[in-house]
């Protein structure tokens, strides 16, 4: 018997794939029923009767918290492309767009669960609470990642696509190994999924019955390429073939991304798991300040998405319902503010590190030729009158 | 207009769009090579001039694109592969290892894989990590590959048209600090031997050994050097698989002082095979031991740091005059 | 909206998987509607309404070729394993109890079609018509694959698990460059399918469209690994979750195998793309004549599979059906007994290459150290005695 | 029982069951570990007595077991993981080098990421490709792995050990060819120094550098040339990275000549990183260049050529004999 794709479109025999317009691909564009959202772009609520009980206990409170996270994210993003502009930083990848995503699935999460990041998770990293000056370290180029990852359980970024996936799915072998009921968050992008190491993260995660959910940030973009390049049908599908669940989720809709990881990470608790998540949504920025899209897609696409915003839309939820008055947006606005020039402030500060630096931490027991050129370095710096190296 | 003064980026732009042009067998492949025209530009309106039939944005796969590669090849295609940095041809390295490497041996010459892999490499352009890195050694020490990096604009174009032409796979490193250098490239002149060494300047006192991003930098150590009265003679390698043992032998049999310069970690770098095999050759010709200058045994560090890691011009010049003393 | 797998089974958290009897994991095992079969294992010709009108064109004597196909392979594998047995090769891979599946596979092909194959394929190197006895020199160790792929459009047998399902996606992205309608048929074993790569190669070819067939011979052993380490769904339905049909063939049903993999390069011949087709089947022998599968298996398990042996289950056909005499099957053993004789001869003759081969065909446009090495070895060898080394 | 006779594999064997006894951290992974021992049976017993969660046969992807061990480590276990042969670390390259070496580093030292990559290497077993080769040097340029191989079953024993005891990644290369090679064991000596080299045989004329399979080659030719009168002392390495230059260059200061043996290619290889550094500290002190001894620019050879290929007694006389000549 053969098993078609449940969205098969008519195949080209030809290598190039035209991508006239976002959307204009049914199959990988996200319109279709599968999808899972609980507010529309116009703020309004919708019933899900898988989900709605996933997010059932969300007082006003906590939503306001939502809309908090996402706009402190926002504005610690924007303070670090204009960081990267002003020379601070070497580069940013922002997250602009993908604010829902990050903060719905990062507010998911227990304490005792463990994240793998890639480099753009700067909402995850809010909502496990790391100092986001921290994160800034390595655009800055004072070092490759600067936390320590078992304070807030949060893993360092993760540049080469993919393969933090099979270090989740390990570190979940040994949560289900010591017997607790912790979950493992896994996120990857729409690019990396062509990755060998995902898919056999896939594998692993589906033979050993590993509690981790793979969070898939579908942007729609790998720097200049379209979705097209890495799928002909939509991503979530891949996870059945692997023995698991797939679900795609508005990625725009904060709401629908708590309920759909909580769900997720559930199920991965009660010993039922993996679960692959599509968080369908789309870089609204260039790949990294150092970028530029006008060569490769439309503004018109662009803009399409921005009404799609993931944080108007949770307020005029919030103002629909009545849960923020206009005290809360202005206090939040002084947040934002604050936070802006906090991260200003720290950045500018952040020192350069010991030129010595290049030789702690390449192993924790010691090497013997680590030691001998430290030392000769130590020797040729201070060769240098006054010490200082050319 | 044969003579044009371009960019080294330009140059092998350049000299991939002649490639296009002549043989209807090229294709370029690899991330964001197509609209974009790579991250570095390099393969820049190609895609618009040659169509997506030849110039091919794939799926972020590094192992798919040069497995893909070698399939095409054996179909009769001469695939020329980007990777996008130095630290990303890893999930690559498989492919290239057991498979690009060793296909034609195994056919007992019946099949031949013509794959050129084009990596951007080095440091110092105050990069995150992964996007520093020189990891020749770990390519040329693998039998059935060809290794080789220009350094200069002229260079850049010649020898990616050859190593496209070649039968061999190569590896071809690209320096990428030096990317935005200008140069005079004469697309017509008589191109020299792949594989053979330049001597980029001559000296009779001691000979530098470098090649890629850190032959400018042993240039500007042998005008240093001059304005202290030392004489040096600067060989750019061109060539890391096979090295062109002979040209640095003729230089070190004339200066009897060998110092190799190179980012990459001295640690089982080029240097120690250059020294080791020099040192063979030249016993009784040699003055001083072959010192090496090069990265230190330590991941790259982040940009900040990254001057006090790479070879500059006073710690060349500190090798240099250590080797003098002797 | 979630996606189930068709077939998920309740899950555990532990990372063992216990593997009690073949068949007893409802989910990797065979046994369900999804398997397509035309021959029964008693030898019934059973109606099937998608694959019945791809094998409609096969005559008594082309159904008399596949049984000779199979019984000459098995002749020739049988006596491989006893030239290993005597010191003759240094190795061999049975490929007993798969002969259905790589003659029903390789029969489907055309002569302009291309065959990347494993190390077991020697059924499939039969029907491209390579001289089986070139098959043995890798494992006599006098060459690493003696053959030219060019001449019967048969590539070299490959080690490294998976690499050649890449190799063949990017062949036959060559052919639709081309504008030929040539197919490519990829194997791959049970163990392989967890590879980056042959995952990888699943999305190139899905995203390029390009002309492969993948035909994963399930035999349900990686060496001592049953299927279950490698997956907990059907293998088949890894495909769809790449964008293009998986299909269950009885691999012990030569009939089947053909029509299934006739299908499937018609599908690719048309601009359809690639087919997962999973071929369930059983390594009847050890994984090579260095293994020793009584540290693993069951012998009972073996026996369940003769009785579905793919070569008697064609013989009943043959013989129910009246397609085939006595003279038949005697001549076939005349002539498997010549090709035995053959083989024997060929394979003892076999010369030990040349010292100076260690050199050659290493580049195909020369390199100076490799020039070098070879003088200085030629200069050494001639330093002893009569010219002969150590 | 503390001193035992065994084979080398049973002494691996016998140390991984110490580790597995001793620290409830330490876990088995790897293709065919469980049941069937491995394919050399270094596991044998070994999942029948700790459990399949302990002793984990995993899906066959060497990247996944990598990177699944390294997400273990990270939560706290010390996983040992088997790669089958040699020539099939390749697809967990990656994993190896951008991620297990720099994890550390990476995380400023806020992690650890204690993985043991044991790879049974070399030749001489008359295998098919990919089964006999030596890639040490590929890991030996990295920064942020440690690369060992014992040479003998009391050294497998104990350096297995303290493998699994370090903080550090670490390569265990193991000569398959010398796995039916017996030796005493003494499970209770103390063991010295994982990166510090032995004098396997003391000698006055010339050192032979040697280490894993080549160890007993090299007394071999010791044993062969005291019957000529030369007098060879002989350094087993132990440790590759770090190499312990001090010992060589204690022997080399005694005898005054060197000659390096390993089966990876010479191009590249361990001998070019000793003969550079070697000339470097001993210029003054040799009387010949360091010679080399070790496998063509070739690829692994099928196995009717391999005794032409390695580094055999004859071969490495060759080389004593030219060393000893200057
Ligand atoms: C193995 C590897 N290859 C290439 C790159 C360079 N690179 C960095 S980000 C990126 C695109 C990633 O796209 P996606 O996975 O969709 O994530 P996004 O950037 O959209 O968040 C590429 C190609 C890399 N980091 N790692
Ligand atoms: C990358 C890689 N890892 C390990 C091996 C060793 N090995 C050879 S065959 C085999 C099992 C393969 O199982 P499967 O894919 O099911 O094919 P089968 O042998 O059953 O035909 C293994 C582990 C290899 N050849 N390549
Ligand atoms: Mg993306
Ligand atoms: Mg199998």
């Amino acid at each position: 018997m053969t098993v078609e794709s449940t969205a098969a479109r008519k195949p080209r025999r030809s290598a190039g794939t035209k991508r006239t317009s976002a959307g204009s691909t049914p199959d990988t564009a996200g319109a279709g029923p599968e999808l899972v959202q609980l507010l529309t772009p116009e703020g309004k609520r919708v019933k899900n009767a898988d989900y709605d009980k996933y997010v059932a206990d969300v007082t006003p409170d906590e939503l306001r918290g939502l809309y908090r996270d996402m706009v402190l994210t926002r504005r610690f993003d924007a303070e670090a492309t204009s960081l990267q502009r002003q020379g601070e930083l070497g580069l940013w990848a922002s997250l602009l767009g993908q604010e829902a995503a990050q903060i719905g699935s990062g507010r998911a999460l227990r304490d005792d669960d463990y994240v793998f990041p890639t480099y753009r998770e700067h909402g995850v990293a809010w909502c496990r609470g790391v100092d986001p000056t921290n994160l800034l370290g390595m655009f800055r180029g004072v070092n490759n990642g600067g936390w320590d990852p078992n304070s807030n359980n949060f893993h360092l970024y993760t540049i080469v696509l993919g393969s933090q996936t099979l270090h989740a799915t390990g570190y979940a072998m040994g949560v289900s190994k010591d017997g607790a009921d912790s979950a493992v968050l896994a996120y990857f992008g729409d690019g990396a999924s062509s990755q060998g190491d995902v898919n056999e993260s896939f594998v692993f995660s589906a033979v050993y019955n590993a509690p981790v959910v793979f969070f898939c940030q579908n942007n729609q973009w790998a720097i200049s390429e379209p979705i097209e390049k890495q799928t002909r049908v939509p991503l979530y599908q891949r996870a059945r073939g692997f023995g698991f669940p797939g679900v795609r989720v508005d990625g725009n809709d904060v709401l629908a991304c708590l309920a759909v990881t909580r769900a997720a990470l559930e199920r991965a608790r009660h010993g039922e798991g993996p679960t692959l998540v599509e968080a369908f949504t789309y870089r609204m920025a260039a790949h990294t300040t150092s970028d530029d899209p006008t060569r490769y897609r439309r503004d018109a696409e662009r803009e399409e998405w921005e009404a799609k915003d993931p944080i108007l839309r949770l307020r005029a939820y919030l103002e629909n319902e009545g849960h923020a008055d206009a005290a809360f947006f202005e206090e939040l606005e002084t947040e934002s503010e604050a936070l802006g020039k906090h991260v200003r402030e720290v950045v500018r500060a952040m020192p350069v590190p010991e030129h010595m630096a290049i030789f702690d931490n390449v192993y924790a027991d010691g090497h013997a030729l680590v030691d001998e050129e430290r030392a000769q370095f130590a020797a040729y710096q201070a060769s240098f009158t006054g010490g200082e190296a050319e | 207009m044969a003579v044009q003064t371009l960019p080294l980026a330009k140059a092998l732009n350049e000299s991939l769009r002649k490639a296009l042009e002549t043989d209807p067998k090229v294709v370029i492949m690899g991330l964001d090579v197509g609209k974009l025209g790579g991250v570095f530009r390099i393969t820049d309106g190609l895609q618009k001039d040659f169509g997506e039939d030849r110039v091919i944005d794939t799926p972020l796969a590094e192992s798919g694109i040069v497995g893909t590669a070698i399939g095409l090849a054996l179909r009769g295609y001469r695939p020329v592969v980007e990777i996008q940095f130095d630290g990303f041809v890893f999930p690559a390295y498989d492919q290239i290892v057991t498979q690009l490497a060793k296909m034609r041996a195994r056919s007992l010459g019946a099949v031949k894989v013509p794959v050129v892999i084009r990596i951007p490499y080095g440091g110092g352009i105050g990069a995150v990590e992964h996007h520093s890195e020189s990891p020749e050694s770990l390519f040329a020490h693998v039998a059935g590959l060809k290794v080789v990096t220009p350094a200069t604009p002229s260079d850049a174009y010649w020898m990616l048209q050859q190593a496209i032409q070649s039968d061999d796979p190569v590896i071809f490193f690209e320096p990428k600090r030096r990317y935005w250098d200008k140069g005079e490239v004469d697309t017509d002149a008589i191109p020299g031997e792949l594989h053979k060494a330049r001597v980029a300047r001559e000296g009779t006192d001691l000979t530098l050994v470098a090649y890629g991003p850190m032959v400018k930098t042993c240039l500007e150590v042998a005008a240093a050097a001059a304005e202290e009265g030392k004489s040096l003679e600067v060989v750019d390698l061109r060539s890391i698989s096979p090295l062109d043992f002979d040209t640095i032998q003729a230089s070190v049999e004339k200066t009897r002082r060998l110092v190799v310069v190179h980012e990459a970690p001295v640690f089982f770098g080029s240097g120690a095979e250059i020294a080791a095999r020099i040192t063979e050759r030249c016993f009784y010709h040699l003055e001083a031991p072959v010192l090496r200058v090069g990265g230190y045994h330590a991941p790259y560090p982040p940009a900040r740091l990254e001057e006090e890691y790479l070879p500059g011009l006073d710690r060349v010049l500190d090798a240099v005059d250590r080797a003098l003393a002797y």
